[in-house]
C-alpha cells in the first residue's frame, strides 16, 4: 500500500484540473460534492498507507518514493520524491480530514455564490499543495509546496476580490509571507553550500559536520519561514485581515492547516533544531510572546472572525512554545487537537454569520442559541476545548505543552498558564456575546433578520468535528501506556525529544492546576459578560488594535517605504532617469540634425567625397611606397 | 616559356608594330574618353564610349587576352552601349546639356583639383616597381595552349563558386530589371473620384495600354544576351 | 614582345581619372553611367596588364567578373532611370536631390 | 606575342598575300551582292509570275549595276533636325560589320602561292565564332544610329524596333552557335568545318545539322534571318507602319550602302550557316584540280540557302510585333537553352543525354500546362 502513496496528493491536483476546465459544466453543488469525494478518497487512501506504516516495525516506519528526477543540474540533483514516515502521515491525516470535513461544509456556505465551481478548485489545490509541503522529502519540494499553500491562499483570501478590503487583504498576506519565504530560501542556500545536498535524509545525516553558527543561522532563517507562515510575531499582521476570505477558508487554512506548516517545518528539522539551543530558545520565546499577545488582543476584538484569528495565532504560539521547549510530540498534538477545535470554531462563526446574513460584528448578535441550537452547542463544546477544560482534548494538548514549558523554565510556565487564563476568557466571552445575552441583532440592523439554523450539510461536519474537540485528546494521554502519538513519533524525534522526568504526582498537580485556570477563565466570562455586551475598559484601543503593531509597520517601514517609492517614481524617475534619456535623445537628434545637411542629395556631391577618399588612400599607398 | 620580368622590358625590344599598335590604340582611347565627358550629347557620349571600348579592345589582343578582347565587344559595345543608346531614345533625352551653370558651387574645381591629384598619384604609383610577391595563383597566362582555353580552365576549377554566384546576380539584375520598369499596375494608380453612377468597366482602356508596354519592357531583358555570352 | 607593364598602367591610369572626373561633372544620368564604365574598363585594361606581367590568368577571370557584374549593374541601373523618368521628365541626376531625408 | 602576324618581324610575302585576300574577298563580295540583288529581284518574278529586270545586260543582269550608278549620281539630302556627323557616319557603321564577318568563312582548303601555304579564307582567329558574335551585336549601330541621327519620327521608331529585335534575337544565335562550338570543342571556323569532314557508313555526310539534330540548324536560321532583318523579320522597314524604316531620310549614296550592307549580311549569314551546319566546303572531290572543288561545294551550299532566303521572302507574311518578341524570347531561347543542355548531356554520356532530354521534355510540359491553368484563370477573372 505504501507504494500508492503518491495517490494521496494526486487525487487533489487531478481534482483541481478537472474542475478547472470542467467545474462550470458540473454545476454547482456537483462540482463541491466531486472535489469533497475527492478529497476524502485521498483521506481514505491515506488512512491505508497509515495501516500499512502501522503494521511495520517501529524502526522501519519511513519510506521513500522517488517519482521524477525533477531537477538535476551538475551536483544539485532534486528528485520529486515522497517520504512518507510518521510525521507526514500523521500530517497527511488530520489535514485531508479536515479538509473533507471543510470541504463538505463548503458545499452549503457557498452555495449562492456564483463563482462556486472556481472555489472548489483552488480548495482541491491547497489541499494538493499542503500534502506535498507535508510529504516532500526535500526541502525544494517542501519549498514549492510553500509557495503553493501561499499562492491559494492569496487567490482564496481575495476570493471576493471585487471588495476592495478582500483585494488588499490578499496582497498583504502574500507580501508579508514573502518576508517568511526570503528566509525560507537563504536558508535552502546556506544548506546547499554547507552540506552540497537539500534531502531531508542527506541533511540530517550529516548535521555533525554542519558548523555551529551556520547551524544556527540555518535554523533561525528556517525559523524566520515559518514565522511568516505561521503568523507569529513580528510577522503575524496578516491573519487577521485573511478573515476577508469566505469562513470555510479561514477554517481550512489560517486556522487548521497551512498556518500549522511552520510547526511541520520545525518538527520535520527538529534533528538540526536539538543541536543548537540559542535557537530553540529564540523559537520558545517568540512563540509564548507571540501567545500572549494575540491573547490579549482576541480579548478586545468585536468581530467573531478577527478575534477567532488572534486565538489562532496565540494557540500557534503555544505550539511554537512547545517546539522551543523540544516537546515535538506536544507541538504536534495540540496541532492535531487544534486543527478539530479550531475548524469547528471557525465553522460555527460561518454558521452563526450565514444565520445572520454575513454579520461579523459581535454587538450585533446575542441570544442565539435558541435559534441555532447545534451550531452553539458544537461551538461551546470547542470552547471548553480550547479553554483546556477536562477533559476535552485541550486539556490534555496544552497540559502537555505547559508541562514541558515548565521543564524548560518556570517563567516560561508562569506566562502560559497566564495566556492559557486568557483563552479561556476570550473565548468565553465571543461565546456569551454571541449566544447568550439580549438579542441586539432585532433592533440594531436597518433590515428585518429572522436567525435561522443552517442546513444539514454544514451541521454534520460541526457534529463531527464537536467530537474530534471532545475525544481527540484519547491519542496522547499522559498517562503509561496511553501515550500513543508520542510512541508513534518517538522513533522519528528520538534523541531530539525532550525526556520529561516529572514523577506521577506532579503531573497530577499540572493537571489539576490547569483545569483549575481553565475553569476559572471560563466563569470570568461568563461573570463579565452574560450580562452585558459593552465594558470599553476591558476592550482598550491598545488590545483592539494589536499592540499598535500594524501602526507602527505603517509608520515606520510602509510609509516610508511609500515616500521612498513616490520620490522614485515622480522625482529621480522623472528628473534623472529622463533627464538622461531626453539628453541622449536630444543629443542624437541634434547631431543628426546637423549631420543631415551633408546629405544634399546631390549624386556628385557624393561622388566627390568617395573621389576624396580614394585619393587619400592612394596618397598613403604612395607615402608607403615612397619611404 | 621562361618566366616574365616583371617590368623592365627594354622599349627597343619592342618591335614596332607593337608600339604603333599601342600609341594608336592610347590615342583612340583618351580621345574617346575625353570625348565621352565632353559630348553634349549623350548619343555622342556613348558613340565615344564605343570608340574607346574598341580601343581597349585592341590593348587586349595585344596582351594575348584575345577571348577577352571579343567579349568586351560582345558585352560592353554590343549590349550595354546599345542599351544605353536604346534608353536614351526610348526616353527622348537626346536633348543638349547645359554645361555652363552648376548648380553646385564649387564641385567643377574641386573635381579637377581631385582629379589632378588622384592621377598625379596614379601616375606616381604606376611607374613604381611594385613586388607583390604572389604571381601564379590561378595558372599561367602565357605558354602554349589557347587563351580560351586556359581561362575557361581557370574559371571552371579555381573560380568556379564566383562564377555561379555571377550568373545568379544576372539572374537577379534581369528579374530587377522587369520588375522596375514594369508600369504599376492598374490598382496601384490613383484612381478618379467615384461618381453616384456605377462606373463602368472599359474595355478599351487594357488593350490600348499593354501596346506601349510590351516595347517599353524590353530594355530590361536585352542585357542578357551580352552578359550571358 | 609588348610593351613593358607601365605604359598599359598609366594609360590605365589616365583613363580612370578621366572617368572619375567625368563623374563628378557630368548631371546627365546617362552619361554619368558611361563615366562609370570608362572608370570599369580602366580597371579591366590594368587586371589584363597584371596579368601578363605576373603571369597569371587570374586577373584575366576578374575582368571576366567585372564585365558580367558591370552588365547587371547597368540593366538594373537603366531599370531605375526608366522608372524615375516615367515620374519626372529630364536627365540630370541633380533632380533627384529631393530624395535626400 | 602580340599579333601572330608580325610575331617574327615583317615578312613582305606574308603581308602581300594577306593584302592580297583582303582585296579578293572584297571585290568578291561586292560582285555577289550585285548578283544577289538580279538573282533574287528574278526569283520573285518568277514566282509571281512576272519577267523582272530584263533590259540591262542577257536577262538583266547589269540592272543592279545601272541602279547603283543612278543612285551615285542623285543629290544626297540630309533633314534639318538631323545629326549631322552619326547621320554620315551610321551607313558605313552598317556596310563594315557585314564585310568583316566575310573575313572568317573558310571558303575553300589550302593552297601554296610563292611557296607560302595559305588558306583561302581571309583570317582564321581562334576566337572566330566569337568574332561573329561580336561583329553581329556591332551591326545594331548602323541601323541604330541611322534611325536616330536623321531626326524624324519614324526612322527613330524603325530603329528601336531594329534595335530590339536585333539584340533579342541575338542570345538564341548565340546558344545555338554555342552548340556547334561544343561538340567541335574549338571556336576556330576552320576547326569547325574541318571536324565535319568524312561521312557516316560512307554516304551519310558528317555535318553538324545531323550531328546536332536539326534543332540548333533551325534556331540558327531563324535567328539570322531576323538579325539580318530579312522578311519575315522586317519590322524594321515595314513600309505600311513606317514608310522606309530607319533609311527613310536617306538618299543617294547613303542609302545604296544600306541596300548594300543588307545583301551583304544575307549572303554571309547564308556562308555563316553553310560553315556552321554544312560542312563548309566539305563534299565528294574529284582528283583533278583538287583546290577548286571546295570552292564549289562551298558556292553551291550558300546558294542554295540564297534561294532559301528568297523563297521565304516570297512566300510568308510579316510577322507582328509581339509575334516576333514571342517567338524571340519565349520559343527559340528556352528551346536553344534546352538543346544545349542536351548537346552537353550526350557529350558526356548517352543516358545522360537522353535523361536531359526527357527531364526537358517533362518540364517543358509542366510548364506549358501550368501557363495554360494560369491563362485560363486569367481569362475566367
Amino acid at each position: 500500500m505504501l507504494h500508492y502513496a503518491y495517490i494521496i496528493p494526486l487525487l487533489p491536483l487531478a481534482g483541481a484540473v478537472l474542475l478547472a476546465f470542467f467545474g462550470k459544466r458540473l454545476g454547482n453543488p456537483l462540482a463541491g460534492w466531486f472535489a469533497t469525494l475527492l478529497v476524502a478518497a485521498s483521506f481514505v487512501v491515506g488512512v491505508f498507507v497509515f495501516l500499512d506504516l502501522l503494521h511495520r516495525a517501529s524502526s522501519n516506519r519511513s519510506f521513500d518514493q522517488t517519482i521524477v528526477t525533477w531537477i538535476p543540474v551538475g551536483g544539485l540533483q532534486i528528485k520529486a520524491a515522497l517520504l512518507v514516515d510518521q510525521l507526514s502521515i500523521t500530517m497527511v491525516l488530520f489535514v485531508t480530514a479536515v479538509s473533507a470535513l471543510i470541504h463538505l461544509y463548503s458545499i452549503g456556505y457557498m452555495h449562492r455564490d456564483p463563482q462556486f465551481s472556481k472555489f472548489f478548485v483552488y480548495l482541491n489545490l491547497f489541499v494538493f499543495s499542503m500534502l506535498i509541503l507535508v510529504m516532500a522529502d526535500n526541502f525544494v519540494l517542501t519549498f514549492l509546496g510553500w509557495e503553493g499553500v501561499g499562492a491559494c491562499s492569496y487567490w482564496l483570501v481575495a476570493f471576493w476580490f471585487d471588495r476592495d478590503s478582500a483585494a488588499s487583504a490578499g496582497k498583504k498576506a502574500f507580501i508579508v509571507n514573502r518576508i517568511g519565504d526570503f528566509g525560507f530560501l537563504i536558508a535552502m542556500f546556506l544548506i546547499f553550500s554547507t552540506v552540497g545536498t537539500l534531502s531531508y535524509s542527506g541533511v540530517f545525516g550529516a548535521v555533525g559536520s554542519i558548523g555551529p553558527t551556520t547551524l544556527t543561522a540555518i535554523t533561525l532563517l528556517l525559523f524566520l519561514g515559518a514565522v511568516g507562515k505561521s503568523a507569529q510575531i513580528p510577522l503575524f499582521i496578516w491573519l487577521p485581515d485573511a478573515m476577508e476570505g469566505p469562513t470555510p477558508v479561514s477554517a481550512l487554512i489560517h486556522a487548521a492547516t497551512m498556518v500549522t506548516a511552520g510547526v511541520y517545518l520545525m518538527a520535520r528539522v527538529s534533528p538540526l533544531l536539538s543541536h543548537t539551543a540559542s535557537s530553540l530558545n529564540v523559537v520558545a520565546i517568540v512563540g509564548l510572546a507571540t501567545a500572549f499577545l494575540a491573547a490579549t488582543s482576541a480579548c478586545a476584538q468585536g468581530d467573531i472572525k478577527r478575534g477567532l484569528a488572534y486565538s489562532t495565532i496565540s494557540q500557534l504560539g503555544y505550539m511554537f512554545l512547545a517546539v522551543g521547549t523540544g516537546a515535538y510530540v506536544a507541538a504536534i498534538f495540540l496541532m492535531i487537537t487544534h486543527a478539530f477545535y479550531k475548524a469547528l470554531l471557525f465553522l460555527g462563526a460561518g454558521s452563526v454569520m450565514h444565520g445572520l446574513h454575513d454579520e461579523q460584528d459581535m454587538s450585533r448578535m446575542g441570544g442565539l442559541r435558541k435559534f441555532m441550537p447545534v451550531t452553539a452547542g458544537t461551538f461551546i463544546v470547542a470552547w471548553l476545548a480550547i479553554a483546556g477544560v477536562p477533559p476535552f482534548s485541550g486539556f490534555f494538548s496544552k497540559g502537555d505543552v505547559l508541562m514541558n514549558a515548565y521543564a524548560r523554565s518556570p517563567a516560561l510556565y508562569a506566562f502560559g498558564l497566564l495566556t492559557a487564563l486568557l483563552t479561556a476568557y476570550y473565548l468565553g466571552r465571543i461565546v456569551f456575546l454571541t449566544f447568550y445575552g439580549p438579542e441586539r441583532w432585532r433592533t440594531s440592523g436597518p433590515e428585518e433578520v429572522l436567525p435561522h439554523e443552517s442546513p444539514a450539510v454544514m451541521l454534520v461536519p460541526l457534529v463531527i468535528l464537536a467530537i474530534g474537540s471532545l475525544a481527540a485528546g484519547v491519542i496522547d494521554l499522559p498517562y503509561a501506556n496511553l501515550d500513543y502519538l508520542a510512541r508513534w513519533l518517538d522513533p522519528l524525534f528520538g534523541s531530539a525529544e525532550r525526556v520529561l522526568t516529572f514523577s506521577t504526582g506532579a503531573k497530577d498537580a499540572f493537571e489539576v492546576a490547569d483545569g483549575v485556570v481553565a475553569v476559572t477563565g471560563a466563569l470570568l466570562a461568563g461573570g463579565l459578560w452574560l450580562r452585558r455586551w459593552q465594558r470599553p475598559r476591558l476592550t482598550p484601543v491598545f488590545f483592539q488594535r494589536a499592540w499598535w503593531v500594524d501602526w507602527a509597520y505603517d509608520t515606520f517601514i510602509a510609509r516610508p517605504s511609500t515616500a521612498l517609492a513616490n520620490f522614485s517614481a515622480y522625482v529621480f524617475d522623472n528628473e534623472v532617469i529622463d533627464g538622461v534619456v531626453n539628453g541622449t535623445a536630444t543629443l542624437v537628434r541634434d547631431s543628426g540634425t546637423r549631420l543631415r545637411r551633408l546629405q544634399t542629395g546631390y549624386v556628385r556631391n557624393y561622388a566627390l567625397a568617395i573621389a576624396t577618399g580614394a585619393a587619400l588612400v592612394l596618397a598613403y599607398v604612395a607615402s608607403r611606397v615612397g619611404s | 616559356m621562361p618566366p616574365v620580368p616583371l617590368v623592365h622590358v627594354p622599349i627597343l625590344a619592342v618591335t614596332i608594330t607593337d608600339a604603333t599598335v599601342f600609341a594608336v590604340s592610347a590615342a583612340v582611347i583618351v580621345a574617346g574618353a575625353i570625348g565621352v565627358i565632353a559630348a553634349r550629347n549623350p548619343v555622342h557620349s556613348a558613340l565615344m564610349l564605343v570608340m574607346t571600348l574598341f580601343g581597349i579592345a585592341v590593348l587586349f589582343v595585344e596582351q594575348s587576352a584575345d577571348f577577352l578582347a571579343v567579349v568586351q565587344v560582345i558585352v560592353y559595345a554590343g549590349a550595354i552601349v546599345v542599351l544605353f543608346l536604346f534608353v536614351i531614345m526610348l526616353l527622348g533625352v537626346d536633348r543638349l546639356d547645359v554645361m555652363r551653370r552648376d548648380p553646385l558651387p564649387g564641385q567643377r574645381p574641386l573635381a579637377l583639383v581631385i582629379g589632378a591629384a588622384g592621377l598625379s598619384l596614379l601616375l606616381f604609383l604606376a611607374g613604381v616597381h611594385w613586388v607583390t610577391g604572389a604571381r601564379s595563383v590561378a595558372g599561367p597566362a602565357g605558354g602554349p595552349g589557347s587563351n580560351v582555353e586556359k581561362l575557361a580552365r581557370s574559371l571552371f576549377t579555381t573560380y568556379l563558386l564566383p562564377f555561379e554566384v555571377t550568373s545568379v546576380l544576372l539572374v537577379i539584375a534581369v528579374v530587377g530589371a522587369v520588375v522596375l520598369s514594369r508600369r504599376p499596375s492598374k490598382e496601384a494608380e490613383p484612381e478618379p473620384p467615384e461618381t453616384a453612377i456605377e462606373p463602368e468597366p472599359e474595355p478599351e482602356q487594357p488593350e490600348a495600354e499593354t501596346a506601349p508596354a510590351a516595347v517599353e519592357e524590353e530594355p530590361a531583358p536585352t542585357g542578357i544576351p551580352g552578359g550571358g555570352s | 614582345m609588348s610593351l613593358g607593364g607601365p605604359y598599359y598602367l598609366t594609360l590605365a591610369a589616365v583613363l580612370f581619372t578621366i572617368g572619375g572626373v567625368g563623374l563628378l561633372l557630368r548631371r546627365n544620368v546617362l552619361v554619368m553611367f558611361m563615366c562609370v564604365e570608362l572608370m570599369l574598363n580602366a580597371v579591366n585594361l590594368t587586371l589584363v596588364t597584371f596579368s601578363r606581367m605576373l603571369n597569371d590568368i587570374g586577373g584575366q577571370s576578374l575582368v571576366f567578373f567585372v564585365l558580367v557584374v558591370a552588365a547587371a549593374e547597368v540593366v538594373v541601373g537603366l531599370g531605375i532611370i526608366v522608372a524615375i523618368f516615367r515620374r519626372r521628365k529630364g536627365a540630370t541626376a541633380d533632380d533627384l536631390h529631393i530624395l535626400k531625408g | 606575342m602580340g599579333d601572330p602576324l608580325f610575331a617574327h618581324g615583317i615578312d613582305p610575302w606574308v603581308f602581300l598575300i594577306v593584302a592580297v585576300k583582303v582585296i579578293v574577298a572584297f571585290v568578291v563580295l561586292m560582285v555577289s551582292v550585285l548578283l544577289m540583288i538580279w538573282f533574287e529581284r528574278k526569283v520573285i518574278s518568277d514566282m509571281q509570275s512576272r519577267i523582272g529586270p530584263n533590259r540591262a545586260g542577257p536577262w538583266g543582269i547589269l540592272q543592279t549595276m545601272a541602279d547603283g550608278i543612278k543612285l551615285f549620281f542623285k543629290e544626297g539630302l540630309r533633314p534639318d533636325g538631323s545629326d549631322r556627323t552619326v547621320f554620315y557616319l551610321a551607313p558605313y557603321l552598317a556596310v563594315v560589320p557585314a564585310f568583316l564577318i566575310f573575313t572568317i568563312i573558310p571558303i575553300g582548303g589550302e593552297v601554296t602561292v610563292f611557296g607560302h601555304t595559305t588558306e583561302i579564307q581571309v583570317a582564321d582567329p581562334q576566337i572566330g565564332i566569337l568574332f561573329l558574335l561580336a561583329m553581329s551585336s556591332v551591326a545594331v549601330y548602323g541601323l541604330m544610329l541611322a534611325g536616330w541621327a536623321s531626326g524624324s519620327k519614324y526612322p527613330l521608331l524603325g530603329s528601336v524596333r531594329a534595335t530590339a529585335q536585333m539584340v533579342s534575337y541575338e542570345a538564341a544565335m548565340g546558344l545555338s552557335t554555342a552548340a556547334a562550338v561544343l561538340i567541335t570543342g574549338s571556336l576556330s571556323t576552320r576547326d569547325i568545318v574541318e571536324s565535319q569532314n568524312g561521312s557516316l557508313y560512307g554516304f551519310i555526310p558528317n555535318w553538324n545539322v545531323l550531328r546536332l539534330g536539326v534543332v540548333p540548324f533551325a534556331i540558327f536560321f531563324i535567328a539570322v534571318t531576323a538579325e539580318v532583318n530579312r522578311p519575315p523579320f522586317d519590322l524594321v522597314e515595314g513600309e505600311q507602319e513606317l514608310v522606309g524604316g530607319f533609311h527613310t531620310e536617306y538618299s543617294s549614296v547613303r542609302f545604296a550602302l544600306f541596300f548594300l550592307a543588307e545583301f551583304m549580311n544575307t549572303i554571309t549569314m547564308s556562308a555563316i550557316v553553310v560553315t556552321l551546319f554544312f560542312g563548309g566546303p566539305d563534299g565528294p572531290a574529284p582528283h583533278v584540280v583538287r583546290w577548286l572543288w571546295p570552292i564549289l561545294w562551298f558556292l553551291g551550299k550558300t546558294i542554295v540557302f540564297l534561294y532559301v532566303y528568297v523563297w521565304i521572302r516570297a512566300s510568308l507574311p510579316r510577322l507582328r510585333y509581339d509575334q516576333l518578341m514571342d517567338l524571340g524570347w519565349k520559343r527559340l531561347i528556352p528551346l536553344s537553352l534546352f538543346w544545349l543542355l542536351v548537346v552537353a548531356g550526350m557529350l558526356i554520356d548517352t543516358r545522360w543525354g537522353f535523361a536531359v532530354f526527357g527531364g526537358g521534355l517533362a518540364f517543358g510540359l509542366m510548364l506549358y500546362q501550368a501557363l495554360r491553368v494560369s491563362r485560363a484563370r486569367t481569362e475566367v477573372a
